[in-house]
């Protein structure tokens, strides 16, 4: 059977809910005749023409609000950030307006606001941002990053299907280098739900994206040392399952927090925030963070390189905390 | 009293339709000053406050031609247009106030109102995001292929914001179904036109956009409910959006605690005499349709109604501190 | 001697510096004859002119915008957001321009941007949030908050003086009801430094702004169950003082992380991902995060209220993690 | 060669600026052929990769006019004026190559450079972020009293952005010396205009703000030459901003990896009997100031200039990881 790339699926689980409900429709910047920077949305204006897949003026702020406006009327918009960085230009209107639609007036907003985000593409500091903190941080946001090809169509699937805003976050990095299997009924993966990507008994390593990768490569090298990692792939952002990141940490002990978005105010500092205060009696060492440099993500190569958390860096700081 | 009812009307001035204008406006006028110089000044409404007083044209020339499924997006200057989609005087009061019972049910106070049932988006403070989230609302209509449309209220100071810009832009590309009407009462805030915006009138960036737009006298409300009736037309007939921009001034201060010692001397009381209720009720007498007596029953009928509203609103429970996390999401 | 108020303190400070260096000045919505919303800037124009007290059009993307331009070309604006929610209008050019500039070309922005925020003031959904996590979180700015008179004149000196651009939070809550007596002479208080503001030995509260108030009423309440309480004002968000942090939990070995804004992403799970990494042997109990409630901030006041942290709510916490 | 020795020029064509602008010209050419076509290609540039093919007039006929103390802001189609303000093809190639010689020493990649010391704003990649940020660079100069302007690039795609109108309304009322420079090349990516504005020249927006605006021949140098040195004289001059809208088309993808697909058959041929640069040399040869033989020395020149600057920008070393976090800040 064939295998579909983490891009195909989220291309996959959007055509399969445009076919599903009229309502859902795609607008942004090139996503027509194009098909989307990273062609997402290739091949949709043929099917669905220009009425549900409508290329856009170059205004984010515009596509973001009147993706509001549409999904406060009845529709179910899947917006398209040109890139993740981006999204800046629609902040008001995202975090000020529609998150709090419902808790204002009750009205939902069915809408998700896809977004490329992340480096290892040397995109420098414009194109290579991880910018979930904001949302995760703003009340009536869902937010959701997927590590594997197969919850990159759930997750776009269960998205649309939900009645709140999500952002959506697409890891570039992830686009075209990892694939699966995908089966072929339809499903969806829940939002608000982690995965326990491998488990394992000694140290708990809690992420997300493309970081996944990079923590599941780490534990090999760690196994071949007789320590035991444990990876939970958060896979939403917000709402957080804190049940199977505690359980992890609780059965474990030890935890180390990565991501590839910067160090401070990272989730790294929410998860510790919430295993240092409830699950305290557990831990047997210090809750250890390792993310992307406090810098703008730099361009060339080696001070990319140097920015990112790396298979060596984990294992390393692994190593440090299993002797610990 | 139901206005959408007569929102199929025609558009020649009948007694009946006059004095649906007046009503709502003296109805706005009465309740926003039972508010600010009552309420507001009593200590029993908190935070901002704002009144269009001299404004009162503006929202009830247009809004009373709003069809039940057309959207209206109202600015803090507007209370006539939530009076006319059926937003009651305790609703109202009872937002103000803080209560549950108001349409916010006490998440949001002052004007910061919408109702999704009665087709009125809440006020979204940040000025000028109104303007894309209009075009989103009509994009919906286009897409359902329905024959509605949408009022969007703004002031001269939100032409400013880069929302307005794109929002304006993304319609009139998108050829879309929406009313614009600017209330350019000559200040935002403090701030004066000529620090706002090089050209003299909001109507000439219209054609930047490749948009109709008329200037009325935003006071006189037979003139904007005429200009409105060709908007209207426009945007129902699939013509796309339609600008008018009202001439007008804001008698009061930019919220309660502004005096406005900024306006240049003899400006208000310049303005106060183009005061849009006398203007109609002298219109309605020139042409014999009412009476000075009229007026004053029409006017104590309303602050009967006003005063049961207030009595009605305080003693609206204030909303339960438990619900307080409730609604943020539909599931978490 | 006379009093002198937080707000007051902030506009001499100001005067101060304008008076000092001809290469400052103030733009903002009505900061000219009108005096600022809250008044800071009342007087300026009178003494300065409009040539240093700009009234712009409603532009906050502009403002921010051109305040970087000119603080590239050797002035030092000091922009007034006219409240701290309607910064999400320049997010854009906060983040991705004004941040990085030192970064990608070393160009310095000494640039200030005032914003009242924070709630207690019946200000709801869009003049009471406390938004200082997106900024905290992007590398190139810095963050202050002062919670007292003296504080928010010696750091408005600073900032002005900072060739970075300094993020500079006024809590609307503490503009008039506080004043102390303030010294004669030219004095700065430095960023990046935080203050003991309460000495203690069994429990340290972290915390800013209004909360340093709620913190020390509440420690006084404790004080009379012989709970002594430690009180760190952070005073600056960004970069964090984590030496004055860290001593004063290795000091208590327990710590509330206490802040108005709201919990999920703020800047209490910072402050534990850095006490539980670097102080992790010196904990006696979890660390406890008390903060606004993960919702939009209310209007009505009951629901405000219970929106908000008070003394009452540290307090019962305090006693808990006493305990412990 | 020195571009900005030339500032003071006269308006009159000489055959001295031709040769100079020829130069220019060719050389973004050139330097963009071997960037994109050659570099590029064999992997020696990594990330996105942006040429400004068949719209070299434009950066050229203007930023020619700026002298050294005005500012420039150039978008990623203009590198002339990155030449033109004194960037050598060593650094640019640099850049491109992620060395730590470039002007961002490898902190950013691509047309993303800048460079404070020869007032040249480093590109912001968010389209239409430099608008504002050009007004306040000009209004740091009438602040001093300098008689000094700023260059603003941008393009079709960029008018959409509300930070260009903010930016564009803000030094209109400001009165502030700017030249805008928009390059409308027909499409923004893969957008076309009609997708993008509801009016037929970005032109037609200026009068929205009060500001005058001209259109031109962006394939045309001289034209641009012209253009430029009118609306520089109204700048300095303390007449405010002047928008000068060069018709054009973008003869390349949008970026390297773009093989633009979208655009109508024939478009791209028709356009490239345009080209800027065969039209000067057909101007200077009608002229008699020129012949084929010159512009084959020029060429080559050009060519072995960037064939030195390609082997010392590959020798250059690459930034050392253990300063990636220096300059985030002054002092922290
Ligand atoms: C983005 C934003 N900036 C600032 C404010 C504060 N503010 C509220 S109303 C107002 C003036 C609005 O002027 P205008 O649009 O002319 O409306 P008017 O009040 O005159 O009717 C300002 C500056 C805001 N609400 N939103
Ligand atoms: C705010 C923003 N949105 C999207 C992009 C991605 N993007 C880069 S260039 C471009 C098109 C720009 O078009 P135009 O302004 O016409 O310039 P051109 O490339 O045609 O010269 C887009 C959409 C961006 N850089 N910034
Ligand atoms: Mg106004
Ligand atoms: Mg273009």
């Amino acid at each position: 059977m064939a295998l579909t790339t983490y891009l195909e699926a989220i291309r996959e689980g959007l055509l399969e809910e445009m076919r599903r409900d009229e309502s859902v429709f795609v607008m942004g910047e090139d996503v027509g005749a194009y098909g989307g920077a990273f062609k997402v949305t290739k091949g949709f204006i043929e099917e669905f023409g220009e009425r549900r897949v409508i290329d856009t003026p170059l205004s984010e702020s515009a596509i973001v609000g009147a993706g509001t406006g549409a999904a406060i009327n009845g529709l179910r918009p899947v917006l398209e950030m040109q890139f993740a960085d981006f999204m800046a230009c629609g902040f008001d209107q995202i975090t000020n307006f529609a998150a709090k639609c419902r808790y204002r007036w009750g009205a939902s907003v069915p809408m998700v606001i896809r977004a490329p985000s992340g480096g290892g593409i040397h995109g420098g500091p414009f194109h290579s941002q991880n910018p979930e903190m904001p949302y995760v941080h703003t009340p009536g946001l869902k937010v959701v990053q997927p590590a594997t090809a197969y919850d990159a169509k759930g997750l776009i699937k269960a998205a649309v299907r939900d009645n709140d805003p999500v952002i959506f976050l697409e890891h570039k990095n992830l686009y075209r280098s990892i694939k699966e299997e995908l089966p072929r009924h339809d499903y969806v993966v829940p939002l608000g739900l982690a995965a326990v990507s491998r488990e394992g008994t000694d140290l708990s390593i809690i992420t997300y994206g493309w970081m996944v990768h990079v923590a599941l490569k780490a534990a090999e090298t760690l196994a071949a040392e007789n320590i035991d990692i444990e990876v939970v792939d958060l896979r939403t952002l917000m709402p957080l399952d804190r049940e199977t990141i505690l359980a992890s940490v609780k059965k474990t002990s030890k935890a180390i927090l990565l991501h590839e978005d910067t160090l401070t105010g990272g989730l790294g500092g929410e998860l510790a925030g919430i295993i240092s205060e409830h699950a305290f009696e557990y831990l047997d060492g210090p809750l250890v963070r390792i993310a992307g440099a406090d810098t703008p993500v730099p361009f060339s190569p080696p001070l990319e390189e140097a920015f990112l958390p790396n298979a060596d860096k984990v294992v390393e700081k692994a190593r440090w905390l299993h002797r610990y | 009293m139901s206005a959408l009812a007569t929102a199929s009307i025609s558009q020649e001035v009948t007694p009946d339709l006059a004095n649906k204008l007046l009503y709502y406006m003296v109805m706005m006028r009465e309740l926003e000053d039972r508010i600010e110089l009552k309420l507001y000044r009593q200590g029993k409404i908190l935070g901002g406050c704002y009144t269009g007083r001299g404004q009162e044209a503006i929202p009830t020339g247009s809004a009373i031609l709003s069809r039940p499924d057309d959207y209206v997006c109202p600015s803090h200057r507007d209370m006539a247009a939530f009076l006319i989609r059926g937003m009651t005087p305790r609703e109202i009061l009872a937002q103000y106030l803080g209560r549950v019972s108001g349409p916010t049910g006490g998440r949001d106070g002052n004007m910061h109102m919408g109702c999704a049932r009665r087709r009125i988006l809440p006020i979204i403070s940040s000025i000028g995001a109104s303007i894309p989230v209009a075009s989103g609302i009509a994009l919906s209509m286009k897409y359902r292929d329905e024959p509605n449309i949408v009022f969007n209220y703004w002031g001269d100071g939100a032409t400013s914001r880069g929302d307005w810009h794109e929002g304006i832009n993304f319609a009139t590309v998108q050829k879309l179904p929406i009313v614009y009407l600017c209330n350019n009462n000559l200040f935002a805030y403090s701030t004066p036109l000529d620090k706002q915006m090089a050209v003299e009138n909001v109507a000439d960036r219209a054609p930047a956009y490749n948009m109709p737009a008329e200037i009325v006298d935003g006071n006189d409300v037979l003139a904007v409910h005429a200009a409105t009736a060709r908007a209207v037309k426009h945007a129902r007939n699939g013509d796309g959006p339609y600008l008018i921009e009202c001439k007008t001034f804001r008698i009061g201060g930019h919220s309660a605690h502004d005096s406005a010692d900024y306006v240049p001397d003899g400006m208000r009381e310049e303005w106060s005499k183009k005061d849009p209720i006398l203007r109609l009720q002298k219109e309605m007498v020139d042409r014999e349709w009412a009476s000075e007596q009229d007026f004053k029953q029409l006017r104590q009928g309303i602050l009967d109604e006003i005063s049961e509203a207030v009595d009605w609103a305080l003693e609206q429970p204030y909303p339960d501190p438990a619900t307080l996390e409730d609604n943020v999401y539909e599931v978490i």
